[in-house]
């Protein structure tokens, strides 16, 4: 599909808004800001916004735990997911959920999920709803690597073919599943192998080039919106920084971190829209500049954010 | 009025809900044709077909998560798990997913559905076929449980668990099944939290849940020959719990025996003593209270074996006998 | 490999045991002596009989729910089979265990299994077990079709495969899973087809005919011996009874049963047998003769054997 | 005497163990070079090699069945489930297979394992990784469930469930971790099936598990001061529980608070409960059992909220001075 400039820019400012989201969580831990952990997807903008740019506003996704590019590309509110990073009151989640929980349901972000492979067979049943209401809307389901591992994938798999449910299962191979090398027992290749042996169409892509990513996902939307069933998308790629706060790295080289940070998604991108006359150097700086900036103005805003009160503690456990 | 057996209010109940709210369908394993391992959903496929009828391969994690996932954006699904013994297969599911998608996210969302399993022992159908595993699911906020012990009460709580906003996880026993009862045509609800007194009685307590109310009522039709005049207690719900009419029956008697099938050990029963044991009507106990389980094995094979693991009647009886001696 | 006569006459009383066996449990359940369900195996037993005539005495096998065959191939001793299926103190497992939970471990058999999958993740282990023991034991782990389509199943082929186990792994499509059938997502070929994306070397097989059914199984044996890791073993066959009790065989037609039935693969073997003159129809029915009069003898064995005390119902729970 | 952590008693535990005995061996999720996710096998691989340290993808109910398997030939396998929330993945095969073979063969064979798992909250890490299951586990015969809340009971509690016939499921505390104590270098038994008396008092008993032993003592501490002489019973392994001196301790004080952090309905405290009310502890009580346990809600992610959602020290003391004062 062809990419208009608007586009183009919308894209390129995602990118940005996720890498500046990331690095300020990255920060905010640091400075002991946050309790807990956190999941941090730099390296990876390419796949979420390349995959959710295939999406309208009505339709749904439903992602895991290093969750922030894909609510960002999904049209979250930058104030409330910071909020919510930091746990206040106002965040999406009212504090509760924090970095690795966060959903916007309005917004047709059915949530992030702290069990991996937690969304798959949940992912099954939103396509099954989505036929029963008829409405042609379709879901985007993101696992890992590591969630192709799990019983819950296989299970998942065959019911979603069963049912000819309108998802689309995208992989983020990112190469490890904390620190168990994919390259030890399946890669890209082999994923969309058992996808395809499921019956699922499956493609594997390389998951840094934006272009690459939204075209295989728009056939996946496409064959989904039209009644064709779901099908499959594994996009390589690879995660900077370690797993999680707890990660030391000793699984993996800088040699190989280093020769991945120069398939940078953004830098692609911008190569590729500044060639096709999309995006020129100085726009570009400048969409950067206002990403960072939106997240800074986040950061204040959830900094200056109330904590929830702790009376509150037990609302919404069961609805009315 | 009209008698029909528990399985069929069951089956009733769901049918009537399927009629009434286009959002309600079956998922399971082997419920269509089939008509499900115990028959409960047999000939519901040709009222509603397969689009409201899901069969699925063997996949208890995947279509337990299926349900929540349908639930999430809306539907009212019913899954079946064809014995509690594999609700091990979909805790996952159930209890990080169902009973935790709410309150994580901030209230956003709600998880209208049911999970129904058939627990219990006594078909000789061993280790696998035969657990109760409800105090599990007691244990997980988020959750509700309910646990019906006749034809009237499971469609009443069949019919609030699947119009209710909350995952419920809905327990029927197999020896149940082919009890019959009064059970009105239509449709009604029996709150969920709403215990019931199965027998009034002034000597002693008997809390009981499913198979061990009818257990414990024949137990109490022969105690009344012997002067010891029970009071049976049904909580009906295990989450939430009506404490209010345990503790009120407890004061009342000063006495209580609870009985249920599960592994004494961890059980409910632990529960309902805790509830008591901390309660006002602690100060009105004339003796301990006791508990009457199952033993601390897996179910066995064997016919003997089997009835041995669990409470009779006869155990119950003699139990109860002895508390109504029993002094502080 | 060239079948002996002395082996062929083994197997052909063995599939007749396993026959004579199964009649029997029918008719003692019918006659109201058994308590509780059962899973015949009548018309697969040429995938037990074949499979486990590969193995030496010191090798292991662990079943599934419908394990009566895979008991006898694997040389049980058909009394304290038989008393273990009617629930007595004598039985393989002192009638705790029934028809369903039949084990017997110094004879190498780890047990059938009353979960569906549940056998998978032990063969994993029992393999990585029979590796560090370094004896050059191997094990047969069956599963059903339905068994295929369990999460137990991935995460076993996975791990099967990462740690190389000496593990052959026979799956026995018998075309259903209780009412499910498996033409509807998954066929022999399938499943084996997922075999090869694990990595695991696969084969369909005609699972009525014992010798496809052995030379397939002989060839994962030889390699998991010689430290080539698992493989797996699809044998396609047929079910003739319910899938247990409480079926009513609403989800087939009697025209499937019949035709299932003209591919009886005890007939066939002899057959086969008759061909090569290994086996004459007067020794074939004097072989069937015997398999029928040591189930009878196991009958009055196990009709004649003391039931369980209940006093010792605690005992077992936990070893010393 | 040498003082060492928590967590460093149990790689102590497993370390000294697989030097002794060949057939003990990990499995587990990023156990080897990672090291863990708490660091607890950190340095193991180096040590033992790959055919020791087995680094499984993400699969708990696999990883769980294979130690299983292992074990039901005579290895002794010591499975890591990451988070105790995922055992709600594996739990078929540790409470249908682990926990039921040995006795559904009639005890052909055993099946000598441990399943380690850190449970708790406190790292901020919100709903799917801060559970506290052990009820689940203690409800199922077969199993034993240990529960050390010093690193001296660390390393001998792990010692034994390693040599121990059965499968033990072992709950580490992810705040206690980092907590130091006296451990001796050799190694020892701390018999399964034993409580600890913790603190000697006499006003009245605290039985805590995990890290609500270390906040027990420290209320004991400060309620001391307000004349409140405080017992604490720590049981250590809660199947099998030492039910004798529980019982012995609450005759001896006459009052009894349960404290744990695992949500307090459908949990432990209720077993505890339940058997303190049928014991000949009953006749000596003075006042009601309390309870104090995790509140009705998934652990949420907020500092605050999640700090509220699990008993603190300043709730042990406000709850155990109401008992101190209370009268039935
Ligand atoms: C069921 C389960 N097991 C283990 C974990 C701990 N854990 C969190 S993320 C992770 C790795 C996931 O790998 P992958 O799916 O590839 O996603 P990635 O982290 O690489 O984005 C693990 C093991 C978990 N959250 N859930
Ligand atoms: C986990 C689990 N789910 C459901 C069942 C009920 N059940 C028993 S056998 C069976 C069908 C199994 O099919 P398959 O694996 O093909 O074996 P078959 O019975 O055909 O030999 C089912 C659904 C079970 N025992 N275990
Ligand atoms: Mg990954
Ligand atoms: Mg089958």
């Amino acid at each position: 599909m062809t990419l208009t400039k608007e586009n183009a820019e919308k894209y390129l400012l995602q990118m940005y808004q996720i890498r500046a989201f990331e690095e300020q969580a990255e920060k905010s831990y640091m400075a002991g800001k946050i309790h807990g952990t956190m999941h941090l997807s730099i390296g990876q903008e390419a796949s979420a916004v390349g995959s959710i740019s295939t999406l309208e506003p009505t339709d749904y996704i439903i992602g895991h735990h290093r969750g922030h590019g894909l609510t960002i590309a999904k049209g979250a509110d930058l104030n409330l997911m910071m909020a919510e990073f930091y746990g206040k009151a106002n965040g999406y989640c009212r504090g509760r959920g924090g970095s690795m929980h966060i959903a916007d349901i309005k917004g047709g972000n059915l949530g992030a999920n702290g069990v991996v492979g937690g969304g798959l067979p949940l992912a099954v049943g939103i396509g099954i709803g989505l036929k029963m209401e008829a409405e042609n809307r379709v879901l985007l389901c993101f696992f890992g690597d590591g969630a192709a591992s799990t019983g819950a994938f296989h299970e998942s798999m065959i019911l979603a073919e069963l049912y000819q449910v309108p998802v689309v299962f995208v992989c983020e191979n990112n190469q490890y599943a904390m620190s168990f090398a994919s390259r030890d027992w399946t890669t890209s290749k082999k994923i969309a192998a058992h996808g395809e042996v499921y019956g699922l169409t499956s493609t594997a892509t390389d998951g840094n080039n934006l272009i690459e990513v939204r075209d295989a996902v728009q056939m996946g939307v496409d064959r989904a919106r039209g009644g064709g069933g779901p099908s499959l998308v594994v996009n390589d790629t690879y995660r900077w920084r370690g797993h999680s706060k707890s990660d030391r790295n000793r699984y993996r080289t800088n040699e190989e971190i280093e020769a991945w940070k120069k398939k940078d998604p953004i830098l692609k991108f911008r190569k590729y829209c500044k060639t096709e006359k999309l995006i020129t150097d100085e726009k570009a700086e400048e969409i950067k500049k206002k990403a960072y900036a939106d997240i800074e103005s986040a950061r204040v805003f959830a900094e200056s954010s109330p904590e929830p009160d702790v009376q509150t503690l037990e609302e919404g456990v069961y609805a009315p | 009025m009209r008698e029909i057996s528990y399985l069929e209010a069951v089956r009733e109940a769901m049918t009537q809900e399927m009629e009434r709210d286009p959002r309600v369908f079956l998922i399971g394993e082997d419920i269509g044709e089939y008509g499900g391992a115990f028959q409960v959903s047999y000939g519901m496929l040709e009222e509603f077909g397969h689009e409201r009828i899901l069969d699925t391969p063997i996949t208890e994690l995947g279509l337990t998560g299926a349900a929540t996932g349908a639930a999430l954006i809306g539907m009212r699904p019913i899954a079946e798990i064809m014995f509690m013994d594999f609700t091990t297969l979909a805790s996952e599911q159930l209890v990080n997913q169902a009973a935790k998608l709410r309150y994580m996210f901030g209230g956003q969302s709600t998880v209208p559905m049911v999970l129904r399993t058939p627990a219990g022992s006594g078909t000789g159908a061993a280790e696998h076929h035969s657990q109760s595993f409800e105090n599990w699911f007691v244990h997980v906020p988020g959750l509700k449980v309910a646990m019906p012990s006749t034809p009237y009460d499971a469609k009443g709580l069949l019919i609030s668990s699947i119009r209710d906003n909350n995952p419920v996880v809905f327990i029927e026993h197999k020896l149940l099944y082919k009890t019959k009862g009064e059970v009105p045509e239509e449709p009604y609800e029996i709150p969920l939290g709403q215990a019931d007194i199965k027998r009034e009685g002034k000597d002693l307590t008997i809390i009981a849940t499913a198979i061990m109310v009818k257990k414990s009522q024949e137990a109490a039709e022969q105690l009344a020959q012997e002067g010891i005049d029970v009071e049976i207690v049904d909580p009906r719900t295990l989450r939430p719990l009506d404490t209010e009419t345990i503790v009120n029956s407890v004061k009342k008697t000063g006495k209580v025996l609870i009985v249920h099938e599960a592994v004494k050990t961890g059980g409910f029963g632990g529960e309902l003593a805790g509830v008591i044991a901390e309660s006002e009507a602690f100060g009105y106990l004339e003796a301990p209270i006791l508990r009457l389980a199952g033993r601390e094995v897996p179910i066995p094979y064997n016919r003997n074996l089997e009835r041995a693991a669990v409470p009779q009647v006869e155990d119950i009886i003699e139990k109860a006998r002895q508390l109504a001696t029993l002094k502080v």
